[in-house]
């Protein structure tokens, strides 16, 4: 197939504009997304390309955005929605929680929805409180609801082109501060544009990466670490940085979650950092932190640590003490390395 | 620079009555028989405000259909249309014993408000999509869903279509076009709006239909429902039915003291009709003269349906604690099927005798289908296997649940 | 059984003027100055009905002051406004070239919409709590708040009242009546809803004033607070401004092509005003009139503000790219700024003198302010302590919030 | 003080009287709870001895609901407002995420917002999926909203009392299969009403229990039990079931969380078991999990466990199966005690 090099946009872009193109029950709508294309240009010439009908705004309601979503899913349409700022997902929360996530089993099988949320999310673009959050681990609680977040033009498209043709409705959040380049939280150097990078070579095509498989980004011998969207590069670099050989895994999908890649990273390394943007408390990162101690607490020589957002909400002057950055990320890497005492 | 004369206070609405209170209905306004214009479907909602106020009614207090709104329905319908609500009227009396005998954990009735969705039921076709709260049983009726697959749902047996899954009345069956009803108040308005934005979008001829009571007429889905509905003109039909109670809070915690239920559509630029929901030609005709609009592409109508809540809320409800022990026989629009049975009976298309004999006839059957599924088993008694439980969460099992299945040994 | 003569179609509005095309501003209804008659504050919702759909203007074109809503408001007042209007165009000016200059991340201007929070703020006291959106800086400007003070947040700098914790321009001052800003539309609303109603809860005498966008009235909480504002017959006013523009999404996405947003009001029981937003004496007296309405403990009255978005809608936003160029040229309803000017000229009160003087002065004000808040330091030059970072998270800080400020060493 | 048997029905609904004839800016409202007193009756009386205005009715809405409190928070009033059903909760997450939680951090304090959001919570009492959620962990991971939990009716007005007292927005969810008697999950055996518990005699009066406070309910050596709502007495139960010597500890309130009493025992006892009801995936037994490895780790002797409600919505017919019951926790106990091999 042939590729190109796509920033994580046009990858987005171009899963969406594939499968419109293939399956015509493939429509994509949310606010500012239709003429205009998304505030971050993601939706770019679909309705151009597909028309109206096919690429539209939406008023500025993501209740009444998810809830026709389902209501067309149920009908057998495979809708892509935006969430404009996965700040802004709450007053949808009910519908993909108490609707979304439960149709297919309360009605047995006979209505389903497979819908796609997109909403990017994450901070470090000095958005503040109300334009920086991760609210991931909300998702992860809910039974019936997938999580998805790519960390490379690669992964995006292959992981989205997935999500749309996923057979469950999928949160879909898109590492913002990674649109453009593969950032890795040295926030004073300049940014690398992503044409630089191998896993931004893209397939102008089709192709589906599965939901539920990491991907190791960098394999090692002492240390795991998990990881996802911008973190993994904040790990790469924290890795780097504290001189450690440590296998990075970019788990890309949280749930389905691939806990073959962790449990086996985890029994041969014996240590674990888990690194994500979210507060700390009831972060996925808990969860993650409970599986491996579930599953390697024979195997760990260390307490497995997180370096994740404070407990506060985002705050706009604070971005880089509160971002999780390579720095932090090392330090907890160098604390494992030494028993965690 | 303050210019109050008075200090403020705080205005909380109450009921015209409470226990032991005479039935006041005086607040809510009645239009005669036969009144309201019908205007032409093609009518701008502007142009037929005076919808949104009124009150469409068919059958006078004789029995006669007077009227612009009389559907001429042939004596055969009228007759399924009964029929209808009293099968209707006896699986409810039925399982509500059930529950008293320990059958079920919990049932809910719509005694005084059959002519809705049956009426419904039957003019539209099983395609077009029902999104029905918990009180549109009717419809699965009028279109002759088994009773018994009803009754096995209620006792989350064995054989209950949707697997032991939801509190009993929580039905859902694609075929009857009869979307999965949810506990949550409200979420299915704005799907039913994206379910026919849908067909739209696919140049298909189904439309939908969907209910709302008046106390969740306050949550943040029916607004977003007819936001959507009218930007997109969705082909659907937006049923708010008053039946001026919400478990013990009246209509008028839900602003229905301050103005009509249908008014609501006016603000979105949607028509609206406000309609006898205890008349079954009025139902008929206003739901076909919204049928016409959506499926000649015109958009939503907002249909309120003016009835009354004669049952208790649910099995766990008790009314007499917050409301007149005698409202519902005072309420000013009667029984829906003493109604239809006295128009049929002046058309001389019915008699006491036939009527008796239908009443009987719906028992019998509600009697044969509750042997049926008793057979099956009730609640407690049998049950779908426990490994579904771990079914249908996902399209596949992920390693979860099927770790989570193994602990449960299934 | 189907009875579609032909296929549906999904209908999605479209603007009437996309880049290229010439502005045409024909589908929105404009009422003459003076036209609209002005009822008694006691008037039912429902006996004023019109008022939700015609526009309620005061100034006609030579700016003189005509019709029963003429406030007429002393020249001191006037040029009070009219100076305040022309300090807030200044200051959106200077700070829109600050971003461009590098000294904050974002900015937001209400260029044209000046009339609506200035009047308002002049009119309300402080103690009257204002629920803004991120356009009504102009309630700030008009009651005095420092400027220093607003510049000192958008630079997120030592200084930042709000400690660098929110995105520029979301200021919060409880001492000048304007309540901390969301940036999560609509929250806002019913909120303001609520502080109304504990002041009637209280029997005090102060009242709410809030503002939404056109786009935003699609959210869940406008529905909210209309419900509550209505039932509990809330002392609030409810602003709607329609700046015609959501960002990129012209006000139709909002269902403004199917009625006007005052219209809103009419299924709540609640009067509406649409009002002529440009027009600094149409905007005070409607406000004036919900003002009473509200202190007299007869609720909440909702207001349309019918104006336009001159500026992008931030400073990460081209409406080049989704909108005629000319349009704000060509917008109908004029300049608030010029309006008043003119009105004033008209009366004797003013002068084109006057007025260059008065730009100079707005323009020498900002220009002290912002030298005086540089000092203190622009974006990332200059900020509050990192522990604050930890604090008012909780009114006391609990042991994650000690163990996490102690791991970043402060 | 003098005291009296209450179930904890009558215990919450003393604790608001009392705080409403203490303070005149306390008024409760919620769907169905005014006049009627709630459909669990637990703001029964309430309105007809404090008067319409300050307990009543609200719509339908819970976002009205707690945006109104918000709004006269603000003001200066303390609201208690009831969400009927915990699982109803969503409609108003917005407010409660994006609001309640961040009004005074983003305000610099200059704003408070002191709401008391009571919802019962948790099944076992056949309510289907849409009745016997248990949201708390969605809550916790949301930096400036508190949660708590009683067990008792004791600590039910103690604990109420101090959340409306506290300056902070409480989330207080009530183990609604408690309300009557204390229920330990053996379902084919008559419960006991709550007369006959020590935590059932409640004083009459004021008395606070101060939030972030375990309560040790059970002193054990082997093996540290954590859990909270119901399952504290499933925990006894299922402790005595195995026949280890369990030490059980209530939580009481999640966030701010007793760290230091749970730290200090299962230092103590080197092997932790948690309980929850909620699903497994996520839940606040994955923080709890987390916390406890972090902190103990070089003091654990086995894995810790995690017994929980399925990864699965709550299913009407199989509602013993999915509810963590004395028998899968002692299960867990034994698997602790041997290692968890
Ligand atoms: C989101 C949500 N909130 C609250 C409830 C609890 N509840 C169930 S029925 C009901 C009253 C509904 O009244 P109405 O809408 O008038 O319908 P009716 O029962 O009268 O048919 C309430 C509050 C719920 N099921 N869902
Ligand atoms: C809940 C939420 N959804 C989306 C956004 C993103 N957003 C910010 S401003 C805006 C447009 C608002 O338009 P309008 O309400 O008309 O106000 P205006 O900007 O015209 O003053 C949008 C979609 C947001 N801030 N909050
Ligand atoms: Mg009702
Ligand atoms: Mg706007």
């Amino acid at each position: 197939m042939t590729t190109q090099p796509m920033n994580m946009i046009q990858a987005l872009n171009s899963a969406i504009d594939v499968k419109m193109t293939e399956d015509p029950n493939v429509l994509s709508f949310g606010e500012d997304a239709g003429y205009f294309g998304g505030v971050f240009r993601v939706t770019d010439h679909l309705q151009k390309k597909h028309g109206l009908t096919r690429s539209f705004d939406a008023p500025i309601s993501e209740t009444g955005i998810v809830a026709a979503a389902l209501g067309m899913a149920t009908y057998g349409l495979r809708p892509v929605v935006e969430i404009q700022f996965a700040d802004y997902i709450y007053p949808a929360y009910d519908q993909l929680v108490s609707e979304a996530a439960k149709i297919r089993y309360r009605s047995a099988g006979m209505f389903t929805t497979p819908i796609t949320v997109r909403s990017p999310y994450g901070g470090g673009i000095f958005g503040g409180q109300t334009h920086s959050q991760s609210p991931e681990s909300l998702f992860t609680h809910i039974a019936g609801l997938k999580v998805v977040i790519p960390s490379n033009p690669y992964d995006a498209k292959g992981l989205l082109t997935a999500a749309i043709e996923d057979d469950d409705p999928v949160v879909f959040f898109e590492p913002k501060r990674l649109y453009n380049g593969p950032f890795d939280g040295w926030h004073e150097k300049p940014v690398s544009p992503w044409k630089t990078q191998d896993l931004a070579q893209v397939p102008t095509g089709k192709y589906v990466e599965p939901l539920g498989k990491a991907r190791i980004m960098r394999e090692g011998a002492d240390v795991t670490i998990l990881a996802y969207g911008t973190m993994v590069w904040v790990s790469l670099a924290a890795a780097e940085h504290a001189g450690v050989d440590a296998e990075v895994i970019d788990l890309r999908s949280l749930v389905p979650l691939d806990i073959e890649t962790i449990e086996t990273s985890v029994k041969k390394t014996g240590r674990c950092v888990i690194v994500h943007e979210a507060p700390k408390t009831s972060g996925f990162g808990a969860e993650l932190s409970a599986l491996v101690q579930e599953r390697c607490f024979y195997h760990l020589e260390a307490p497995i640590a997180r370096v994740t957002g404070w407990d506060t909400p985002y705050p706009h002057a604070f971005e880089w003490e509160y971002f999780p950055g390579p720095e932090r990320v090392a330090d907890a890497l160098k604390a494992v390395m030494s028993g965690g005492r | 620079m303050k210019k109050n004369t008075q200090p403020l206070s705080l205005r909380v609405p109450e009921p015209t009555g409470r226990p032991g209170d005479a039935p006041d209905f005086s607040h809510i306004r009645m239009d005669g028989p036969g009144v309201m214009a019908r205007p032409e479907v093609s009518t701008t909602a502007h142009a037929m405000l005076d919808h949104a106020f009124g009150l469409i009614r068919v059958l006078d207090d004789e029995g006669k259909a007077v009227g612009p709104w009389n559907p001429r329905l042939d004596p055969v319908t009228l007759r399924r249309g009964l029929k209808a609500m009293i099968l209707t009227r006896a699986f409810d009396e039925r399982m509500h014993r059930a529950h008293r005998q320990g059958k079920t954990s919990f049932y809910m009735k719509c005694t005084g408000e059959e002519a809705i969705a049956v009426a419904q039921g039957m003019l539209l076709p099983r395609e077009d999509m029902g999104f029905p709260t918990y009180r549109q049983q009717g419809l699965l009726i009028a279109r002759g869903y088994p009773l018994v697959d009803m009754m096995n749902q209620i006792y989350s047996n064995a054989a209950d279509p949707i697997k032991g899954r939801q509190l009993p009345i929580m039905y859902s069956s694609k075929d009857f076009g009869f979307f999965t009803i949810s506990g949550n108040l409200g979420t299915q308005y704005p799907q039913a709006v994206g379910w026919a934005m849908a067909s739209a979008y696919k140049g298909d001829d189904k439309i939908a239909i969907t209910w709302i009571g008046d106390g969740s007429t306050a949550e943040s889905d029916f607004h977003s429902a007819l936001t959507f509905a009218a930007v997109y003109r969705a082909p659907v039909i937006l049923n708010i039915v008053n039946n001026q109670w919400a478990i013990s809070s009246f209509m008028g915690i839900a602003g229905g003291m301050e103005t009509t239920f249908a008014s609501k559509a006016v603000g979105y630029g949607l028509p609206a009709l406000r309609v006898d929901g205890n008349d079954f030609l009025a139902v008929w005709a206003a739901t076909a003269w919204a049928e016409e609009r959506a499926r000649s592409n015109q958009g939503a109508t907002v249909i309120e349906m003016v009835t009354y809540r004669g049952a208790p809320h649910s099995t766990s409800d008790d009314p007499s604690r917050y409301r007149p022990g005698d409202e519902h026989e005072k309420w000013p629009l009667g029984d829906p099927i003493e109604r239809l049975k006295q128009h049929l009976i002046a058309l001389g298309e019915w008699s006491e005798a036939q009527q008796t004999e239908a009443e009987a006839d719906a028992v019998e059957q509600v009697r044969a289908a509750g042997k049926e599924s008793e057979a099956v088993g009730t609640l407690g008694q049998s049950r779908p296997s426990v490994k579904t439980m771990f079914e249908d969460v996902y399209s596949t099992e992920d390693w979860r649940l099927v770790e989570q299945r193994r602990e449960v040994g299934v």
